[in-house]
C-alpha cells in the first residue's frame, strides 16, 4: 500500500471527532440526563478509527462495552448514539439498550454486548453467513485484553481457522481489565500467540499509529475477502480516563501518574496531527475549521438527545 | 405411520429443500449415527456447507449461531443432550433472548435449538436433565415439548420458520414412538395444548415423556369410569393456558405432571395461574407431579423411585377424590403388572443400551 | 448501625482471620473500589494468597472453586452482577449441586457464590438479572437473597462455614441500607423467614430488595388499619416455609413480590405450595408481584413500569380485598408523594452513577 | 531416568490388567447387567499405566466419561468399579453416579466427570489447594482430544500458568470426538500448541509406548512438585472399540479398517510384551501367570458385583 492509499485526513478527522465527542460526555456527565454506564475510549481512537475506515459497505461490525468509538467511526449516527444514552426513543435501540448495547442495522454496526467476550463468537457468526451467502463481505469484531481470557474467545477462534471465515479479530490491548493489570491475568506474552495458537495468522502493530492500525487491517480486510480466512490483530493502546465514567483515576492507586504520562505523550491524535501539519494537509486554519464543524454537530446532537421524548412501556412485544 | 425420529429427519429435510437459508449444525449431526437417526442423510444430500459437525464448544457455536441468524441464516443446532447446553446459557439467555427486544424490535434471531432429553440406563446425573424452567425463565426464548410424531414434525417446522429463538426439549424415548405424520409440510402451533383426552372429572397437564404416563393413566382410568381432561402442554413459553383454566372450570380438580424437577418446575408456574385464575373453580388443592429433589441416579435401583409413573397419576386422582380410591384399584393393578415385565430403565425390553 | 456492605466486609474479613482454609477470589476483589466497598482492605491485610484478582473467566475459575473445595479449601467467589455468572452455570449446576449426592456422600463443596443484582441508572438487560430460579432449580445448591445488614452479615458467615455450595443473591440497591449488625462473629440460619411485621389480615412473603417495598407498604397500611403479616423469604433453598403455611391459615390472603421476573418465578413455587398445603384457608387467589415479561430495558422512562413498587403491593392487597380500596388510598398518596421526590432508576438523590 | 527406573513389569501388569478387564466387559455387557454407558479403553492403556504409575500418594487424578483404565491404573478397586457398573450399592459412588462419575477418596480419584473439559478447572482447583496447603501434591487431570475445543481449557490453563500450580494436563489424543475426526473439528496443527499458548510448558510423546508415557509424566511431576509450574502432555493413541459400548464399529463408516489395523500393529501391549521377553523379565510361563491372576480377580470382582444389592432410594440426602 503507497502512502497515498492511505486517508490521512479522514483518519484525523474520525479521531478528532470522537475525541470531541467523548470528551464532551464526560463534561456533561455530570448534568445526570445520560443514566447509563459510559465506557469511554479516549486515547484509543486510533484503534477504531484505523479499523473503521478499512472497511467496506456490508462489512459488520462487532463490539463491546466500550463501542462508543466503534460506532462513530463505522460511520454512526452521532444523535441517535447521544439520545440512546439519554434513555430516549429517537436512540439507536429506542433508549431499551443503553451505552452498552449500541446497534445500528444502517451503520453496518451489527451489535454490541457488555458481557465480555459474548459478541466474539457471534461476529464468527455473522462471518459464516457471509461466506453461505457468498457476500465477499468480512465480520469485524473488536475486544479487550480480557476478551481472551474467556474461553468462548478460543471456541470462535478455532471454528473461525476451522472454516477459514471472512473475520478478523481486533484485540484493543490497553493493559487493563477495569482495574486489573494484564500480569495479574494472563502470564506474560504477547497476545497474538492465542491466534497463532488456533492457526490465526496474528499480528500486531502500535494501536497509538492510526496510519499503522489501517495498514494492517486492510490488508487483513483484503485477505479475509479473498478467501483467506481469519487474521488477529493486536494493538497494544492506553485508556485515559477511568474504565467506565466519565473522570480520571489515576489517583485510586491502580496505575501510576507516570505511566499515564508515558502515554498521553503517545496521543494518537498529537502524533497525527504533527504529521499533517508536516505534510501540508492540515493548518491552523483548517484545524479550527474541522473543531468547529464537530463541535457543532456535537452541540446539535445534545439538542437533539436532550429534546427527545422517552420512550413508554406501552408496546412492548419480546417476540418478532 | 412412522416414529418421531423418522418424522424429525423428514421435517429437517423438508426445511432445508424449501429454503436455502437453512443450514444444521451440532456434534453428530453427520456422522454415522446421525443423532439417534435424526440426521440420518441429510449431509449427503445437502452437502457440508449445509449439514457440519463441529467442534466441542457448545458456548461459541451458539454464538456463530446467533450471528448467523443476525444475518438472516436459519441455523439449526443439535445438542444430544440438554445437559450440553448448560455451557451455552450465556449465549441462548442473553443474546437469543433479548437481542429483538434490546434493538428494539429490529434484530430477529431466527435460530432453532434441539436439546435431548436423556433417560435411563444408568447415564445418571448429567445426561438426563430437562431443566425446562431454565429456558422458560427467559422472556423471548420459545420453548417447546413436543410429546407426538406429529408435533414433533410440525412444531420443528413452524420453529424452523419463526423468526425467534426456539428451543426444543426432545425426549429421547420419544424418538421411538410411532403415530401418524403427513407426509407434506405442515406447521404446528409454536403455542396452546393438545387434548388428548376429554373429561369432566379431573384435568390433567403433562409435558413430554410424562404425556405417555398421564394416558396410559387416563385411559386405564376412564374405564373405571373416572374421565380425565387430558392435555399435552406442548408449548412452554409462551404459555397460553385458556383451554386449561376453562377445562378446571369443569372438572375442579387440576393435575400437572412434569418430565423435569417438581421444586421449581413448570407444575409451580400452572398451578399459580390456575389458582390466580380459576380459584373459585377449583374443588381440592392442584396437585404436581415431578421428578424429587435430588438429582438422576444412575442405578436401576434408585430409578424407579425417580421418575414419575402413570401410578401415580391414578394415586394423584385419588388424594383428588378419595371417594373414587376403590373404583380406580383395577387401574394400578392393570399398571401393576404391565410395569413388571418392562424394564425400569430402558423404553423397552428389547433396549441394550449403551444410551 | 453500619450499611450491608461494611456488614459483607467485617463477615468476610473475620471468616478469613477465623480459618485459614478460607481464601476469596474474584474480579475486583482486590482493586481500589473493592467490589462496591464489599471486600476494601482485604488483600492488604490477607495477602494476596488469600485475597486475588482472577483472569475474566468465571466458568474457569468457578471450576476452580469447586477443585479447592474438594480439597478442603473454603472459597468464596464474588461476581460483580449475577449475569456474569451466567457463564459458569454449567460449573455450579452439575459439579457444585451434584458432587455431594454423586459421590454417595462422600464429597464436599463447601464454596461460596455472591452474586451482586444490578439495578438502575440505565445499566440495561445484561447487567440487572435476578436468576434466582435458575439457580433454584438446582437441587443440592443452597440459595439465599438477605435483605437486612444483619442477614448481609450473618448469612454470609453462616454460608462460609456451611459445607455445601451456597449461592449469594446480593441486591446492589441494598448495600447502603443501614442496620443493627453485631461486632461479633454470629451466624444467620440459612433457611427459614425472617417476620418484619406482624399482622392478621395479609400474609406478604417478599425477597431481596422487593422487602423494602413491601415494608413500605406494610408500614402505611398499618396506618391505614391493614395488618400485614410480613415475611422476608431470605432462603429460597432449601424452601422452608411452614411459618407462611402457618400465616395464611390465619390471613387467608397471600401475596407474593419477587425481585426477579414474575413467569416462572419464585412466587410461583410459593403459590404452588402455599395452595397445595393451605388450600382450604385461602379466602382469595394468592397474588404474585415482580418483573414483566420482557428483559430490563435501560432507559429511565421505561423502568418506572418495570420494577415492582410498594404501591402495586398496596394495590394488589386492595384486589385482595376490595372492601379496603377506601382505606388504603392515604398509603397510596403518601407513597406517590414520596416517589415523586426520588429518581427512577436510583437508589437515591445523590447517586450520579455510572454504575 | 535410567533404564533401571522404569518399572517395567508394573507398567505391562496395568496394561493388561486393564485390556483384560475392559474385554471381559465388553463380553458381558450383552447380559444387560451391566446398565450403563461403558467407554472402553482398549487400544489405549499406555497412557493411563504411565501416567498413574508415575503418581505418588496425596496426588489426585481427575477424569472422564473414559474413566476405567485410569481408575484402575490410579489403584481403585475392581469392585467398587464394577459393582458401579452394575448399578450396585457397594459400587463405588453407591451406584448414583454409573461409569461416567467414577470416584474413590482412597486411590486418589479426586472424580470424574462426563461432560467434556468440565473437570479440567476443578483439576487447577485441587492444585490450587495443594499449592495454598503447600502440601508438594500434584494435580493430574487426563482428557481427550475434543476437551480442548472447549473454552473452559483454556480458561484453566491460563490461570494454572498465570498461578504456576502442580498441575500436569495429560491429553489422550486418539483422533475422534465420538466419530468425528480431528480434521472436522480443528485446524491441523499439534494439540501441543494450546498449551504453549498459554505459557505452559508442552510436550508430546508416542502415547502407545508406555515407557516414553512414564519417562515425560514422571518428569512434569518432578517439575510441579519442585514449584516449576504446570505442563500439558499431549499423548497420541488410538481406540479400538466403539466411542461408548462393547464392540468394534469400523464398519460403520467413520474410520476405515487400515486405519484400525495400522494402530493395532501399535498395540502398547503387544510393544512391551516383546520387550519384556526380549530383557528376559517375562517368559510365557510367568505371563500365563499373570493371565491367570488377573482372571481370577475378573471373575471374584465381577461376582461381587453381580452378588451385591442395589441400592434403595430411602435416604438420599443432597446436602451434606
Ligand atoms: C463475562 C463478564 N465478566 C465480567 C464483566 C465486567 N466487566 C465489564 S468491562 C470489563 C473489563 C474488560 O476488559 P477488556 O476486555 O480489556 O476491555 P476494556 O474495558 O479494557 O476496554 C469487565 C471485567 C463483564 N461485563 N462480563
Ligand atoms: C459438553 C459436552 N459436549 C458433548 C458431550 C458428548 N460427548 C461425550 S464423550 C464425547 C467425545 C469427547 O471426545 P474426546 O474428548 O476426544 O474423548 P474420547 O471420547 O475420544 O476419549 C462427546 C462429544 C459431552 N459429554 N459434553
Ligand atoms: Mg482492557
Ligand atoms: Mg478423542
Amino acid at each position: 500500500m503507497s502512502q497515498d492509499d492511505v486517508p490521512q485526513e479522514g483518519l484525523f478527522f474520525d479521531m478528532l471527532r470522537n475525541r470531541r465527542v467523548e470528551l464532551e460526555i464526560s463534561r456533561r456527565y455530570e448534568d445526570g440526563e445520560m443514566r447509563c454506564p459510559v465506557h469511554l475510549s479516549v486515547g484509543q481512537e486510533a484503534i477504531s478509527a484505523g479499523v473503521c475506515r478499512a472497511m467496506k459497505v456490508g462489512d459488520q461490525l462487532v463490539s463491546t462495552h466500550r463501542a462508543h468509538a466503534h460506532y462513530l467511526s463505522k460511520g454512526g449516527d452521532l444523535k441517535r448514539m447521544l439520545a440512546e444514552f439519554h434513555g430516549k426513543a429517537t436512540g439507536c435501540c429506542g433508549g431499551r439498550g443503553g451505552s452498552m448495547h449500541i446497534f445500528d442495522r444502517d451503520a453496518g454496526m451489527l451489535l454490541s454486548l457488555p458481557i465480555v467476550a459474548s459478541s466474539i463468537p457471534v461476529a464468527v457468526g455473522a462471518a459464516l453467513a457471509m461466506k453461505q451467502a457468498q457476500t465477499h463481505s468480512v465480520a469485524v469484531v473488536i475486544f479487550g485484553d480480557a476478551a481472551v481470557e474467556e474461553g468462548v474467545f478460543h471456541e470462535a477462534t478455532n471454528f473461525a481457522a476451522l472454516k477459514q471465515l471472512p473475520v478478523v479479530f481486533v484485540c484493543e490491548n490497553n493493559l487493563f481489565s477495569v482495574y486489573t493489570h494484564l500480569n495479574d491475568r494472563q502470564p506474560d506474552l504477547p497476545l497474538q500467540r492465542l491466534g497463532a495458537a488456533h492457526g490465526i495468522r496474528s499480528l500486531t502493530a502500535d494501536g497509538n499509529d492510526v496510519e499503522a492500525v489501517y495498514r494492517l487491517t486492510t490488508e487483513a480486510f483484503e485477505r479475509a475477502r479473498a478467501g483467506g480466512g481469519p487474521s488477529l490483530l493486536v494493538f497494544d493502546t492506553y485508556r485515559w480516563l477511568e474504565h467506565c465514567g466519565p473522570g480520571y483515576d489515576n489517583d485510586i492507586g491502580y496505575r501510576t501518574e507516570e505511566e499515564f504520562q508515558v502515554w498521553k505523550a503517545r496521543d494518537p491524535i498529537e502524533r497525527t496531527r504533527q504529521k499533517l501539519f508536516a505534510l501540508g494537509l492540515l493548518d491552523e486554519g483548517s484545524e479550527a475549521g474541522l473543531n468547529a464543524q464537530i463541535d457543532q454537530e456535537i452541540a446539535e446532537a445534545f439538542d437533539f438527545a436532550l429534546e427527545s421524548p422517552l420512550p413508554t412501556s406501552s408496546e412492548f412485544q419480546i417476540y418478532a | 405411520m412412522i416414529s418421531a425420529a423418522e418424522a424429525i429427519r423428514e421435517a429437517t429435510e423438508q426445511c432445508l429443500s424449501a429454503d436455502d437459508r437453512v443450514y444444521m449444525m451440532g456434534q453428530g449431526v453427520a456422522d454415522p449415527k446421525g443423532v439417534f437417526g435424526t440426521t440420518l442423510g441429510l449431509a449427503q444430500r445437502f452437502g457440508s456447507e449445509r449439514v457440519f459437525e463441529t467442534p466441542v464448544a457448545e458456548n461459541g457455536m451458539t454464538g456463530v449461531a446467533i450471528g448467523s441468524a443476525l444475518m438472516g441464516r436459519r441455523p439449526i443446532m443439535v445438542h444430544q443432550r440438554v445437559d450440553f447446553a448448560m455451557l451455552a446459557l450465556e449465549q441462548l439467555l442473553n443474546n437469543g433472548a433479548k437481542m429483538h427486544f434490546v434493538t428494539n424490535g429490529e434484530h430477529k434471531v431466527p435460530l432453532v435449538v434441539r436439546l435431548i432429553i436423556g433417560r435411563g440406563w444408568g447415564q445418571g446425573p448429567e445426561h438426563s436433565q430437562v431443566l425446562e424452567t431454565v429456558f422458560a425463565s427467559a422472556p423471548g426464548l420459545k420453548v417447546i415439548m413436543p410429546s407426538t410424531p406429529y408435533d414433533a414434525k410440525g412444531m420443528l417446522i413452524a420453529a424452523v420458520e419463526d423468526d425467534n429463538p426456539v428451543i426444543i426439549l426432545e425426549h429421547r424415548w420419544l424418538h421411538a414412538v410411532i403415530g401418524h405424520v403427513p407426509q407434506e409440510m405442515y406447521r404446528a402451533p409454536l403455542s396452546g395444548q393438545n387434548r388428548m383426552r376429554v373429561g369432566d372429572d379431573v384435568t390433567i397437564v403433562a409435558s413430554s415423556f410424562a404425556v405417555l404416563e398421564a394416558m396410559e393413566a387416563a385411559d386405564l382410568m376412564a374405564e373405571c369410569g373416572v374421565q380425565a381432561d387430558l392435555f399435552d402442554l406442548r408449548a412452554v413459553r409462551p404459555l397460553d393456558l385458556t383451554a386449561i383454566f376453562e377445562s378446571v372450570r369443569r372438572t375442579g380438580r387440576l393435575i400437572v405432571v412434569d418430565t423435569g424437577w417438581k421444586m421449581f418446575g413448570l407444575g409451580a408456574e400452572i398451578v399459580a395461574q390456575v389458582t390466580e385464575q380459576g380459584f373459585q373453580h377449583l374443588r381440592a388443592p392442584p396437585i404436581r407431579l415431578g421428578l424429587p429433589d435430588y438429582p438422576t441416579p444412575s442405578s436401576r435401583g434408585l430409578v424407579g423411585a425417580f421418575y414419575p409413573s402413570s401410578q401415580g397419576v391414578v394415586e394423584a386422582v385419588g388424594r383428588l377424590s378419595p371417594e373414587w380410591i376403590p373404583r380406580l384399584r383395577p387401574a394400578i393393578d392393570t399398571i401393576q403388572t404391565r410395569r413388571a415385565k418392562l424394564p425400569v430403565d430402558a423404553p423397552n425390553p428389547a433396549f441394550r443400551g449403551p444410551f
